[in-house]
């Protein structure tokens, strides 16, 4: 096999054959070792996260992607192809933005004035002393009720957009709570506060843009309004009509009121999964 | 929550609809079964050696060889395909890319594992390694089937790693999408390997000069079968493909794939084929009065023993070759699908009998003047390693389709059947 | 800090990687694969010196010449002696594999009483019983040995008899014993001085008598050529080996043997083609015509064939008086080239066939035939060294096996020539086991040992100064210096040889031709073998391929 | 700088199999085994004067060679005891008594396919012994003899290096360093010409 | 010394004693096992039986030894062995087959025109005891693997060392024979060195009567054969006949 070894000859056909051989195992041994340098890299130059939330947000179903602006009924429907990320959306500017408008209580989860809503039923909410607070959606809260374990990250620990804020296990059901603006922990709420972090933003929030891909207002309206929809359809009983439609009060913990729901679509639509 | 403890939901990818996992489990069953007893077969040949096996010094090679032959030559819709998306840039096979690395992948699996088997001692395998005669086409069939079933493997990777599950590990992700990236070189590199081994196993009898029925003239250091082979490999893989999808399709109960994908391959293999057939009959010209004569054998004494006889070489060029080209070729047969697929199932018999003929009908042939016709009858660890080895590949498949994106580049494949 | 799954994950990928850049993958494949070239389990020769040393095969009376290779001193291989006058270097396919039979899983090992297990000592004691208490008969298949005398004498001390179970090749020649008085056990053919032998049946390419004689004197004169000095007519009814190679072959039907002799006779003696000295056949040619389906013209033309080319001989493959009576006529009998009588003194015997109904016990000796079967009531003390299965045998006694045992070598059946050799012991016995002469001396001690009356016959031959001893090289007794040089050559594997036999020593006084032609029996090429079982390697000739038919199978 | 757990655990597995494998690895396959008596080759030069290794090692007179010679051989001095070692002892009184061959472990010791020709190798190539069994002629302790637990074949074939990269020379019996040999004295062999 | 190796075998002296089977399988530690059969069995010489096809009088036998016939030229075996476990050796001209090399694909086997390749289907054995009587001059092949005649190699490797022990550099011819040769009771098969003009096996060789097997097909055996028989020589360059017509070895 090489030169030297017993049964190597130099003759044409050996050495022609065998550089032929040795050629394709290094292409292949060259494939395997550059895919696993690039991932290395990825992680480096933290593209990786990037990467993955793209990708975790292509494999979303078309409902999970909308565009905020249908979602605010400023244009019939339109599908976002920019992962949520408002910041650099070359279209988002072509709409006015509405001012905020009032309260938002819809079927009793009241969605306050000053916070900031991620698609992943996250909100924000920017506190005097420059940090934002960052928690779970009144929804997401009915959905889960008490969780059956919550890992929260640790304090100096950076939380990134999109990513993991923190992870809560509920019936056996894995739920990643995605961050809805990157940061640098700073403080963390317990249960009896209801599961909070605050965080101190790695942007500027005098920066307009810093705060633009999360929904405010009638987004919020509109969005909530299918993601109720979408619940009731998930949630109801085979073969009953729509509950809950007419503006009744929604059960504190619906996992463990509707066991039988397909749950792992529920909280992959609800938290983004694909 | 008996429902709740006997679902795999979390694994299989979102909207696309897979059967519960029950009767997931009642279809492998039966196949598992299959597989333990191919297993033990195997087994038996390892433990006991050869003499389990109907084999003997005259069918030195028997029912393995000629089957891994033939899944060898219908797996070559793997490399094919590749070759097609990636290096001649056919995007309109794209859909069928995945369960075509599958299918390849598990063919050329379970060959080289049949293999194993066959040879006396498997530990001492590795010397054709070390001490490599370049002259023998076994050399260069070892060679490149080792070298292509790693290929294979990595391109395997990615749809592994597209799993639903899998794929939350953010450096499995982020590996496969890399790996993605490079899968065209791995389709070059396999692509020349797979031309390189399927030509050395038409070699493999080609230069048998002490087996005139096999024996060919050539170019180079290639005898003609080295050629037939590529082309008739080349020319089935596509038909198998079509099979194997609409029998998924059949099981599944739903469409997975447009009927333009089963156009393209239609065409593709039909021409393929009609190209073959042509070759094919010239080549037999030339060795019946050329070849065979110059070593003073006569063509009629190659098919005066039964069942071996003229009907076999007609059947070969005409009823499995012309036809199912045609059949393939034109619109009017290939746009009904049961015409299409008999065509296919018609080409992808023509290639394992034209395997057959080659591996056994030489084997059965006299030489010596004082010679006999013989015959030979597998034996049951046979037949049963090699039914182990189809079983495999049905579970290997009926999980990779159960768990991994198969039909379309993007996991689900609702979008494609449009329900 | 606590382990998570993850960490032992990368943990074992950092050992895998790090395996592969040390010797364990590479040192322990490349064992396993010298391991599988080296299998405990597949035997393989012992290591040790290999010498080459000289003895006779005894496994029939013809003591076919054989080269031993001894290692570890056992034997690995045996090959004939081109310098024996008789085998001439040849063995037959049974002798060639005939080291291995030692080890047969039919090898006798102890003493059985009717199948069960026994002792030598029961064995003795109910021999010595049935001794007193009424006549014994002692069974030998190789007369003419030291152990031969031993049983004889034992036999006439005892007031028993000794008979003989002589092979197919004698019982040919018994009708010359009847007619001579010469015993048939003195008679042979002097078949290098013949130029037409007529073979009928005789297997003479195929083991007939010492296998090497006639096959290398055939290959000398005949194989291939139109016009041989030795002509072979075969007269058999199928294709056999011999009749392949035969210059001539005639198919005659299923026992008409006799009948076509007397045919031949018929016309020789009518025609006038050899000097009339013999009676003239009663029976009519077209007669003749009609038993074998040959034209009477066909026997016309061989008769004037065999006369247009004299000396020659007919050989029976078996007893028939028939064919002997055609030698008669042919003038064979007591001729150059035809059928002689080798020497003056030797005896005649009774055979065994003949009734031994009124014996007490019948002992036989391990150089009888397996398949003789004693017609007898008494009880049966059968030696043998290995078990052939389905015999009426009280008795079974192991005897010594292949050159297990030292015995000397008389001349073989068929032999023109007086011979005399010794086959020492070469391999030492793993088992209890004892020859038939070994057993009747711990009976009776006034018998002499084997070993005395070797001594005496070499000094016999020594006084004799007759013949010549042929080993490396030939060299006459009259110049070989002192008994013990004699003796010693003779114990090294040196053959010695009488003066050819001078014609005229044989006389055969024939009123009318033979009645009751006996028509010969068939016999296969294994079943001719006298020893029990066939070497193991002979298997390829007949199970490992399609060369021969196999043997009749003797225990059912 | 700080490392990464995960950089930390591979290297720990890394190291661990690089020790195990190149130092652990070679005390497990081979199991060592003592000659039955200490027999010491310095002794037997110096006190009895043999000089030649082919005074006790012969070639036969069809060139076979003869190896360790038999106990026979011993016994011509060794009949009775005419030292006061254990390991005379030991020969003369369960070996030479008794008519025992000694059970000596031989370290050069070739598979039974292998055809290694004495008579060729010594007497037409004119080969000194130490140039294949070095200086062991003059050792004055006992080898232990290593015998590898897969193969069985002695250490002796392999070398005593695991690793064969750089051995003393002549250290190794295996088919590759018989080739080098031949190669580099340019002697052509097929296969069979070693082999049996 | 480069020897060519051969053989000459005259077939109207072949009486299909098989002498040469069984001296062959003895020299060569071939075991005879019971599960063997004529198709599963180890023969490394094998004596075909043919006849002329006709029946009653008329019909006429011969026996034809088979061995392997040391191809020189495009040697089958030796082009499609993959690691190099044959070889035509260059100074005897002998094909070298070499067990512990080989994996028992048994491509060889297929490539061989004469079928004189065996393949070990079992582990050979022997009864209990009967390793005592195996040649020390050659290893016992594993199941597994492929075998044939070497020319009875060991014999060789015997007279070179006797050679060599006596100081001399060629063997002595008659110190090498073949177990067959040594063996055939009509000395029908004769063996020599055929690159020896002087060599009266070669000479043989050379004869007008002299054939080999299969020699269109351009492989060069070094074994020949000769019979007078024309009918003989007409069938072993005749085409493969119906089955009916011959029986096979």
């Amino acid at each position: 096999m090489f030169p030297g070894i017993d049964g190597f000859h130099w003759t044409f056909g050996h050495i022609l054959f065998l550089s032929l051989f040795f050629a394709v195992a290094l292409t292949i041994l060259f494939t395997i070792t550059s895919a696993i340098r690039r991932t290395a890299r990825d992680f480096r130059t933290h593209r990786a996260i990037d990467f993955c939330w793209h990708s975790d947000f292509a494999e979303l179903p078309e409902a999970d992607r909308r565009c905020r602006h249908e979602l605010a009924g400023r244009v019939i429907s339109r599908t976002c192809d920019n992962a949520f990320d408002c910041r650099h959306c070359e279209k988002y500017s072509q709409f006015a933005v509405l001012p905020a408008t009032g309260n938002v209580s819809a079927l009793g989860l009241d969605y306050s004035e000053d916070r900031y809503y991620h698609r992943g039923h996250t909100w924000v909410k920017p506190e005097e002393d420059g940090t934002v607070t960052i928690g779970l959606g009144e929804l997401a809260k009915h959905l889960i009720g008490t969780p059956d374990s919550v890992k929260m990250p640790e304090i100096g620990d950076a939380i990134e957009l999109n990513q993991a804020a923190w992870r809560m296990k509920k019936n056996g059901k894995e739920i990643r709570v995605r961050a809805p603006i990157e940061g640098t922990i700073v403080g963390i709420g317990g249960p009896q506060e209801g599961w909070y972090v605050k965080i101190r933003p790695r942007l500027d929030l005098k920066e307009p843009a810093t705060l633009r891909h999360l929904l405010r207002g009638a987004e919020v309206r509109g969005w909530l309004g299918r993601e109720m929809e979408r619940l009731q359809l998930q949630l109801r009983a085979p073969n009953t009509p729509p509950t809950l439609a007419d503006g009744g009060v929604l059960l504190p913990d619906l996992m463990n009121a509707v066991p039988d729901a397909d749950w792992d679509t529920v909280l992959a639509d609800t938290f983004l999964e694909p | 929550m008996a429902s709740a403890v006997l679902t795999d939901s979390r694994w299989i990818a979102r909207g696309a609809e897979r059967t519960s996992l029950p009767r997931f489990l009642l279809w492998l069953a039966p196949w598992a079964a299959l597989l333990v007893v191919g297993i033990y077969a195997a087994g038996l040949c390892l433990y006991y050696g050869l003499n389990q096996t109907n084999m003997d010094n005259r069918f030195a090679f028997g029912l393995w060889i000629f089957l891994d032959l033939g899944i060898i030559a219908l797996g070559a819709g793997a490399f094919f395909t590749g070759f097609l998306v990636y290096i001649l840039k056919r995007a309109e096979l794209k859909p069928i890319l995945n369960t075509a690395v599958v299918v390849g992948f598990i063919c050329y699996s379970g060959a080289i594992a049949i293999l194993m088997i066959d040879v006396g001692q498997p530990l001492r395998a590795w010397f054709t390694f070390w001490h490599p005669n370049t002259h023998s086409m076994l050399t260069e069939v070892t060679f490149c089937l080792s070298c292509y079933l790693l290929v294979l493997c990595l391109e395997y990777i990615p749809i592994l790693l597209r799993n639903r599950q899998l794929r939350r590990l953010p450096s499995f992700l982020i590996f496969e999408h890399q790996l993605h990236k490079l899968v065209p070189v791995l389709a070059a590199v396999g692509a020349l390997l797979s031309f390189f081994h399927q030509g050395s196993l038409g070699g493999l009898y080609g230069v048998l000069r002490g087996r005139p029925f096999a024996f060919r003239e050539g170019f180079l250091i290639w005898p003609s079968t080295f050629f037939l082979f590529i082309l008739s490999a080349i020319a089935s893989g596509p038909s198998f493909l079509m099979l194997v999808t609409a029998a998924v399709e059949k099981v599944t109960g739903r469409r997975l794939v447009s009927q333009e994908v089963f156009r393209r391959l239609a065409l593709i293999s039909g021409v393929l084929l009609g190209i073959y057939v042509a070759a094919k009959s010239i080549d037999t010209l030339i060795w019946l009065n050329i070849t065979s004569r110059s070593v003073g054998f006569a063509p009629w004494q190659f098919y005066m023993h039964k069942p071996f006889g003229t009907p076999i070489l007609f059947a070969e060029i005409v009823l499995f070759g012309l036809l199912p080209a045609f059949l393939l070729t034109f619109r009017a047969t290939a746009t009904r699908r049961a015409w299409l697929l008999s065509a296919a199932a018609l080409a992808c018999a023509g290639v394992l009998l034209n395997r057959f003929v080659l591996t056994v009908q030489t084997l059965a042939l006299p030489t010596l003047p004082f010679d006999d016709f013989l015959q030979y009858t597998p034996s049951w660890q046979e037949v049963a390693s090699f039914a182990g080895v189809i079983a495999y590949g049905v579970i290997v498949y009926s999980l990779s389709y159960r768990y991994l994106p198969m039909f379309a580049s993007k996991g689900d494949d609702t979008h494609v059947s449009g329900n | 800090m606590k382990v998570t799954r993850r960490d032992l994950l990368v943990w074992s990928a950092g050992a895998a990687a790090g395996l592969l850049a040390t010797p364990v993958p590479w040192k322990v494949l490349d064992d396993v694969s010298i391991w599988s070239q080296n299998w405990p389990w597949i035997p393989q020769a012992s290591r040790g010196p290999v010498e080459v040393r000289q003895s006779f095969c005894t496994l029939c009376p013809n003591g076919c010449g054989l080269r031993v290779r001894m290692a570890a001193g056992w034997p690995v291989g045996v090959a004939g002696v081109n310098t024996n006058p008789i085998s001439r270097g040849a063995l037959c396919p049974l002798g060639f594999g005939a080291h291995q039979l030692n080890w047969h899983p039919q090898r006798l090992r102890t003493v059985r009483r009717l199948a069960g297990a026994s002792s030598w000592n029961e064995a003795q004691a109910a021999f010595a019983r049935a001794r007193s208490e009424g006549p014994i008969v002692i069974i030998d298949g190789w007369p003419g040995r030291a152990a031969s005398s031993v049983l004889e004498s034992f036999a006439q001390k005892q007031g028993g008899s000794y008979r003989v179970a002589v092979g197919p090749e004698i019982r040919a020649l018994s009708p010359y014993e009847a007619w001579s008085g010469v015993p048939a056990t003195s008679l042979g053919y002097d078949l290098e001085n013949a130029q037409t032998i007529v073979s009928f049946g005789a297997p003479l390419l195929d083991g007939w008598g010492t296998p090497g004689r006639f096959t290398r004197l055939w290959a000398e004169r005949a194989a291939g050529m139109e016009n041989p000095q030795l002509r072979l007519i075969h007269i058999e009814p199928s294709l056999s080996r011999t009749a392949s190679r035969a210059w001539q072959w005639i198919s005659v039907r299923e026992g008409s043997e006799s009948a076509l002799a007397a045919g031949l006779a018929h016309v020789l003696i009518e025609q006038k083609l050899v000097p009339a000295h013999g009676p003239i056949p009663t029976v009519g040619l077209d007669e003749v015509a009609a038993q074998s389906g040959i034209t009477a013209d066909a026997i016309r033309e061989l008769a004037r064939t065999i006369a247009g080319h004299m000396p020659a001989v007919a050989i029976s493959r078996d007893d028939d008086p028939a064919i002997a009576a055609l030698n008669v006529v042919l003038g064979a009998v007591g001729a150059r080239g035809g059928i002689v009588r080798r020497s003056k003194n030797a005896q005649t015997h009774i055979s065994a066939e003949t009734s031994i109904a009124d014996a007490r016990a019948v002992l036989i000796d391990a150089s009888v035939p397996w398949n003789f079967v004693p017609q007898t009531g008494a009880e049966v003390f059968r030696f043998a060294a290995w078990d052939g299965g389905l015999n009426n045998s009280a008795w079974l006694l192991p005897a010594p096996g292949f050159l297990e045992d030292l015995t000397d070598v008389p001349s073989a059946p068929t032999s023109a020539v007086q011979t005399y050799a010794v086959a020492p012991a070469l391999v030492k016995t793993t088992s209890d086991v004892r020859s038939a002469a070994q057993f009747l001396s711990a009976l009776d001690p006034t018998l002499s040992s084997a070993e005395t009356i070797i001594h005496a016959r070499c000094s016999d031959l020594f006084r004799a100064r007759a013949g010549r001893l042929c080993a490396q090289e030939t060299m006459p007794v009259a110049q070989i210096a002192s008994l013990q040089k004699l003796e010693e050559e003779i114990w090294k594997g040196a053959v010695w040889v009488g003066e050819p036999s001078e014609p005229g020593g044989l006389r055969c006084q024939l009123k009318e031709w033979p009645a009751g032609a006996s028509s010969l029996p068939v016999q296969s090429w294994a079943n001719a073998w006298t020893i029990p079982v066939l070497p193991p390697l002979a298997s390829k000739v007949y199970i490992e391929s399609n060369l021969r038919e196999a043997p009749a199978r003797r225990n059912a | 700088m700080k490392l990464p757990r995960n950089t930390i655990v591979f290297g720990f597995g890394l190291a661990v199999a690089l020790f195990a494998g190149w130092f652990v690895f070679p005390r497990l396959l081979y199991v060592q085994k003592h000659q039955p008596l200490d027999f010491l080759h310095k002794t037997h030069a110096e006190k009895s004067g043999i000089a030649e290794c082919n005074e006790c090692h012969t070639l036969r007179d069809d060139g076979t060679f003869a190896g360790i010679p038999p106990t026979e051989k011993c016994a011509g001095c060794h009949s009775e005891r005419i030292g006061e070692t254990p390991a005379e002892a030991t020969l003369v009184n369960d070996y030479i008594k008794p008519g025992h061959e000694t059970p000596w472990l031989v370290y050069s010791q070739q598979p039974k396919n292998v055809w290694f020709s004495h008579a060729i190798h010594v007497k037409r190539a004119g080969l000194a012994c130490t140039e294949c069994h070095l200086t062991y002629g003059e050792s004055d302790q006992v080898r232990v003899s290593e015998v590898n637990r897969i193969s069985g074949y002695s250490r002796d074939i392999w070398g005593h290096s695991i690793s064969r990269l750089h051995r003393a020379p002549h250290d190794g019996m295996k088919m590759s360093d018989c080739e080098d040999c031949h190669q580099r004295h340019n002697i052509e062999v097929g296969c069979l010409g070693c082999h049996q | 010394m480069s020897a060519r190796y051969g053989m000459v075998i005259d077939l109207d002296r072949c009486t299909g004693c098989g002498s040469c089977m069984v001296a062959c399988a003895a020299e060569n530690n071939v075991p005879a096992l019971p599960q063997a059969s004529a198709r599963t069995g180890l023969t490394p010489i094998l004596v075909y039986r043919a006849s002329n096809g006709m029946e009653g009088n008329a019909r006429r036998e011969t026996f034809i030894p088979i061995m392997c016939m040391h191809c020189e030229h495009e040697t089958p075996c030796v082009k499609v062995c993959p690691q190099q476990a044959v070889e035509v050796d260059k100074a005897t001209g002998i094909v070298m087959q070499m067990p512990q090399r080989c994996l028992g694909c048994r491509y060889c086997m297929t490539a061989c025109p004469y079928h004189a390749r065996y393949f070990n289907w079992w582990d050979p054995s022997w009864p209990a005891g009967m390793e005592k009587s195996l040649n020390p001059g050659v290893a016992v092949r594993m199941r597994g693997v492929v075998e044939k005649c070497n020319l009875c190699h060991s014999r060789l490797h015997a007279a070179q060392e006797k050679a060599a022990a006596t100081g001399k550099r060629e063997i002595d011819p008659a110190d090498y024979l073949p177990a067959c040769v040594e063996a055939c009771p009509t000395g029908a098969i004769r063996f020599g060195n055929l690159a020896d003009a002087s060599d009266p096996v070669s000479q043989e060789a050379r004869s007008p009567q002299a054939f080999r097997l299969l020699a269109r097909i351009g492989t060069e055996p070094k074994v020949y054969y000769k019979s007078k028989e024309p009918w003989v020589k007409a069938l072993a360059e005749s085409n493969p006949a119906r089955s009916s017509e011959v029986q096979h070895g």
